[in-house]
Order: C-alpha cells, then structure tokens, then sequence
C-alpha cells in the first residue's frame, strides 16, 4: 500500500471543474502551497472552496492565484477578509463574480468534523441570535436555544501535512496542524502535501494524527520561501 | 484626552486575569494581552488555530511560519504546551472550558450586545472564531479604542453593526476606562489617568452609572 | 456433516479480502481471520478501540494488556500502525471508510437483516460496534456455524432475535457454505469439501438458488 | 498550576451518593483500578455509571466490585454483558436491582464526544430500523433516515491514562486509549490515573492526546497484577 505519487501535477490531475474542495491551513500556517500551485497550472475552473480563509497572507502563494485567475466560484470560509487589506477574493467579491457563504469558524470545523463522522446534522449554540442563526432551523434542549448545522463534505481535501508514511499516516508540526486533520476526513480523495515522506514503521502509532485511512495520495512539497515575518 | 497607548490598554486587560485560568484571545488588540502574562500569573492562553499554553509574541530571530496565532503572528510556547485541531480547539470553546476571552469590538451596546465582526459599509465581514468565544466562554473582555478614528462612538445604546452576540460582554476596558456591563447598565468603574468621568461620559452614548469606589487606573 | 473447522471459516473469509482494503474483525470467530492475512495481502485491520494496523494474535509471551482487541484478546501490530480514541475509531467506520467488516451472528434472514446482539431467551445484549458496522460498512460478510450447536437454524426466512440492521448482509461464510445475499435471494456460491448443496439446503430455512458456477470451497 | 494529588482516596472524597460518573476502559484495557477501588472504599451509592462495559473480564478490580456492593444503581453501556458468563452486573440485571440503557457503540462514543464539546444533540445512522432506534425522532436528510441522539455528561470522569505533567497533559499507551480521552472532556470534574507522573515541559507539545484544559485531577495508580492472560 504505498500512496506516494512523483508531482502535485499528478495528484491534482483529475480535479474536474466543478469540484468542491476543502483547502487545508489557516492564515499563513499549514496551507498546501504546491497543491495550489498545481490547480493554478490545470486551471480548473468553477471550483467551490471550503477554507477558514481564502488567502490574502501570502499572495503569490496561497488561494489569492486562483481567485485571480478566476477558478473559484463560490467560497466557503469563516475568515474571508482582513482588516486594512483588499483580498484577491474581495475584489472579486465586490463585483459580485464569486458567492460567499461566511460561518463561525466553530461551526465551520464542526460540520467538517462531522462530515468526516457520518453525522448529517448537529445542534449548536454559536450564532444564536446573531446573522449566522438567520434563517436557520431553531430547537430548544435544557431551555437553551441551539441552531441546526448541516454536514459539510468535498469531492478533494488538499491539506499540507509535516511528515507522511507511504501508507498516508500524516503528523502535523505546531498550529501548521488547524483544519487539515478534520479536512482529511471529510472528502472522498484526500491529497497531503508533506516536507518529508518516511518509510512505513518510522512514525510512532501514538503520534499519528492522521490515520492513513483517511489519506488516498501523498506528494512531497518544495521548500517556499514566502517571505513571512 | 487619549488616554492609554495601546500596549497600555493590554496591560490592563492583563491585570484582569487570574492564576489558573485558560484564556483566549482575539485577533488584533488582545494579541498584545500575551505580552502582558507573566509565569507568575498562572494563566494558560489557548488559541483558535490549535495551540494551548503559547507565551509573547515572537522577536525576529524566533519566528516560525508554523507557529503563529490566530492573527498570523509568530508565537513562543510555554513549557507544558499542547498542540490540537480546529475541531478540538472550538470543542474546548462550545463547551466551556475557556474562562475569560479577550476580543476587539467595533460596537458594544449598553447591555453588552457585541458586533466585532463586519465593519460598517464594508461588504463582507469575517466572523472568525468570536461568536463561538461569546457564546460559550465565562467571561468576556472587550479591549479598544474609546471611540474610532474619526471620533464615532463605539459604546453605544444599540448596535447598528450586525451582531456577535446579544447580552455577552462582561468587561470592556479602553484607553479611557474600565466598565463593567451590569443588570441595571454600564458601571464605571476606573478612569484612565488624568481622564475624568464627565470625559468618559462625552464619548459615551448611553448614561454610564459611576462605582462607589471608582478610581484611576492602577498601571 | 461438520463441514470446516472454525480456523477453515476464517481462512475462508481472509481469501474474501483485497489488497488495500480496511477491514474490521468483530467479536469472537471473526477475530481468528486476522491469523489469516499476510503481509502480502495489503490489507490493514481495523479494532473499534483504536488501532488500525494489527496483526496476528499474540503468543503467550508477547502479551500486553494494553494491547487488546475488541474481544480483549491480545494483540500484535504491523508497521504503519495507529492508536486513536474510540469516537474516532466509529467516524471512521460511520463515515464510510470501512471496506469490509466480518461479523458473527445469531441469525440471518434471506433478504440480509442481521441478528447478533442478543441471544436468544437473555434478559440482556450487548449491542457493542455492530450496529454501526452494519450501518456503515461498504460490505458485511457474516462468518459463523451453519446451525447452533443444538441445531437450531440460523440461515432463516425472517429474524426472531432483535435486529443489529436490516438488509446488511452482503455474503455468509459458515463451516458449511459460502452464500451471497442478492436482490434474488440467497445464492449459494460454494460448499465445503464433501458437502452437497441439499445437505446445505436441509438446514438453510429459506429457499437456495444455486450459483452457475457452485463449486467446492477452495481452501 | 498543579493537579497532582497524594492518592486516589484523595481524589474521589467529594463523589457524593447518587453521581453520574464515566468510567474509560473497554474489555480490560485502559480501565482506572485505583480510582474505582477507592471509590469502592469511599462506598458512594447510587451512582450512574456511563462506561463501555461494566466490568466482568477482571472481576475483583473492574467495576465488578462496585456492582457486587450495589453502589450503581443505573448503567449506560454499549456492551453491558458477555457470552458464556454472568458478570456482577447482570446477576443485578436479572434481579432488577440495576437499571441499564443499551447503546450502540459508535453512538456512546459520539454522545460522550458532544457532550464534552457543546453540542447538545446530533444524528446518526447508527440504530435506524433496529431496536436501537425504537422511540427515538428520525429525520431524514438526503433520502436517508437517521436518529436524533442527545448528548452524555457527567458530574465527574474517572479515567486512565500512560503519563501525565502537572498541568494535566495526558498520553495514553495502545489500546488503552480507547474511551478515557471523550471522557475526559464530557464532564465537570476529570480525574485522570496515570503510571507516571512527569514534569511540565516534558510531554512532547506534538503528542498530547488530552490537553490539561480537560484534567481536573492527577494520581499516581499502583502496578496492579491483575492476571491478565
């Protein structure tokens, strides 16, 4: 069972238009850089991006290429833009030429979380009362009001992981970890980009974050330099 | 009138936590607060990208892409640090388990309403992780600016920003004063130096109530 | 009429197995399958307490009470293994990532509802993983003798034992026959050495069609 | 901030009569003999005891014992009895003198995860057109029909666990993980038995499974010899 492949180019290859795809990482930290890049150089179009948030960090590195090359259609996100700054997403944004569905990134983690669990649908106190309930199906447990939450899933996880073993047991380094665990469990064909790939054996079974069941390819990213201080 | 700088202010926020406590703390401004802890405090700061137990901010040398908080700074880590997923971290926040969290505020309504999250006349808004924090932490500790930059009122009698939660603030303290939020309304309870009540009151929307024992900010 | 031994079933069961599968093992004569997956097979086990990656039973001097199956019995695991905790471990399986799950039984019906959580006449069952598995499992091979020991059927028309889940089943392995489920009804695909499929059909309730190709189990 | 108690009597002193109390284990490993043998001493009754299995494997160190002196008087288990043995339990069970809620068990698990991570109810497959499901509201969401399962907490969690550091930062070893790290979420007091204790700052940040966040208490357990074979 051994999941590496040679090039992000071959593991981002049959990523149709049209798909739905959960981006790994949050703010600067644990973003699939190459994997990104890939789809950038396919040009799959029409995609709907499930992120915390839809780049701007790191421009030239992060989603913000494909936003600018008009890829992504509808976002998913909780964080989408920054104080101070216009994101490649708002600009798109504000001419309206992509939609966006903005959650609590606790909300957003747990229906991803449950997406990956088999639960369709979960209650929760977050956004009571505020826009993110609007609309939303209400239920009273213990005298506390919660909102319905719906599961949320995607044809391809792209996530950026430290180590991977050829079977796809993944460990994580430092806050580099955030969404890309629960994202590796909630899509059908779940891609890791990793620094370093190890022999089956070499990782300890206590560490292991990410399970190797949850993983279908492995590629070995480059080094980026993207200039973070 | 300024008032406190914005390091003093996260000082004095600082000043509000206790040993034992987790605490969280938003993006911008209470990112400063961590400067502020001691080891001494007994304080455990928990961050939303999945850390438990970071220290100050980092110094040039240190930094580490990996290592960052929720607003992309770089971190130190404290001895006895944990390291968790997203689902795990807004896991510890819905269920209680964070005792006070520290967040920046666009409005603050007179019975502590919070809108943080979508600025006026702006088209899109980032939620983040503070509508989890109100909803689900002890306490909460608004920390900003009095008024904005044009001189608009922040503290107000009813939000007119889209909300974070309604009723959720406990605490704000500004570069002018600390007030409590309390059944009966917004308590004053400290001025900054050389600050008066009367000046705290004119950028103030709703009537403040003053403390038996209000004081000068002790820094 | 005996039919195969309990170590056969699960012999027979192993060679239902594919290379790259996720297999789980239930309770009893289904874990004696994992003493029948080689290396070579690239199957990887899968224990709703936490492990994925296990190997064969353990020997009497290689035990450790901290590594166990879902039967408490001890275990040995292969390289590339993982420990996580048990609302992991049912994601796992809830969520679809199972190929296969082998699982012992009381009864099953002709159309594939599965009986194996409480006995027959007990005040008291234990539900355990099967339910989920049942639920969540790409495919469910049941493996188990083709009557009780007092000789009562268990290949039946309709359950009488409280259903784990109904319309699961997708292939029966017993010490007598290999018998897949289909929308037809029950096919019997082979028999075990020196046993003809009217011996099987004498104590099967409900109707066998015979497979073109019925043969004798290759073993 | 230090956790660590002197011993397990210490521990569980303020567990009063009629408690709801997790237990972690499943089978025989992973299972807290000290905190339950002081609790056995303690003689608390009436407590609802919510744990996998309850006892039977290692008689005269599981749950067993509690059973045996009749201070559990309700049992929420997945796998409450054996094949070919009366456990203390049943042999309560069959005289009426205990209570008991089957569950399955990937529900149990997720019940006790949501209640250790706010979610006051879900939905799941698991049960639909079984016993489990009898009684329970179903809903269906894509053409498929699920159940509405609520939450599990406790007044107080006692768990086992490998090591732990003075804050309360725990890792398990192999299966022996199982149940006790949801547990130890779900409820108001944690109280975490452990073969070592070890300083703060000596756990790898990496490797934590429990964050001290979720630990109230830490004892040291004896080696028990409990013939395991």
């Amino acid at each position: 069972m051994d999941k590496v492949l040679v090039s992000p180019q071959e593991a981002v290859k049959d990523i149709q238009d049209g798909s739905t795809i959960m981006f790994g990482g949050f703010g600067v930290a644990g973003i699939p850089f190459a994997l990104i890049k890939a789809l950038y150089e396919k040009g799959t179009k029409g995609i709907t991006a499930i992120t915390n948030s839809p780049g701007g960090r790191l421009e030239d590195f992060d989603l913000s290429i494909l936003f600018r090359k008009r890829q992504i259609s509808k976002v998913i996100a909780s964080y989408p833009v920054y104080a101070g700054k216009i994101n490649a997403f708002e600009e798109l944004y504000q001419k309206s030429e992509v939609e966006l569905e903005v959650v609590p990134q606790g909300t957003f983690a747990e229906r991803i979380r449950a997406g990956g669990a088999g639960i369709p649908g979960f209650y929760t106190p977050t956004g009571v009362g505020a826009v993110a309930g609007e609309g939303k199906e209400k239920r009273i447990f213990d005298d506390r009001e919660y909102l319905l939450e719906r599961a949320l899933r995607a044809d391809f996880a792209l996530i950026k992981a430290y180590k991977a073993d050829r079977m796809g047991n993944l460990i994580y380094r430092m806050t580099a970890r955030n969404f890309n665990p629960v994202m590796a469990t909630a899509a059908a064909v779940t891609i890791a980009e990793v620094d370093e790939i190890v022999e089956v054996g070499e990782l300890d079974p206590e560490s292991v974050v990410t399970p190797g069941i949850y993983v279908s390819r492995i590629v070995k990213g480059e080094k980026y330099d993207v200039g973070f201080k | 009138m300024s008032g406190l700088s914005r390091e003093l202010i996260a000082l004095r926020a600082a000043r509000e936590l206790q040993s034992g406590q987790y605490v969280n703390l938003g993006i911008g401004l209470p990112t400063l607060v961590s400067n502020f802890i001691t080891d001494e405090m007994g304080v455990v700061l928990h961050s939303e990208n999945g850390a438990l137990g970071f220290g100050r901010i980092a110094d040039e040398g240190e930094m580490d892409i990996d290592l960052v908080n929720a607003s992309s700074q770089p971190l130190t880590l404290k001895p006895g640090a944990a390291f968790f997923d997203s689902a795990t971290a807004f896991a510890m926040i819905r269920s209680g388990r964070i005792d006070v969290t520290v967040l920046g505020a666009y409005q603050v309504s007179e019975n502590g309403d919070l809108a943080n999250w979508m600025a006026p006349g702006r088209k899109a808004g980032s939620i983040g992780g503070s509508m989890d924090l109100v909803s689900g932490t002890r306490r909460v500790i608004v920390v900003m600016e009095h008024t904005t930059r044009f001189g608009e009122l922040k503290i107000v009698t009813r939000c007119t920003c889209p909300l974070t939660g309604y009723g959720v603030v406990n605490t704000i303290v500004t570069n002018l004063a600390v007030i409590e939020v309390t059944p009966e309304g917004l308590l004053l309870r400290e001025v900054a130096p050389s600050v008066t009540a009367e000046d705290v009151q004119a950028v103030t929307e709703p009537r403040l109530l003053l403390a038996d024992d209000l004081r000068e900010m002790q820094l």
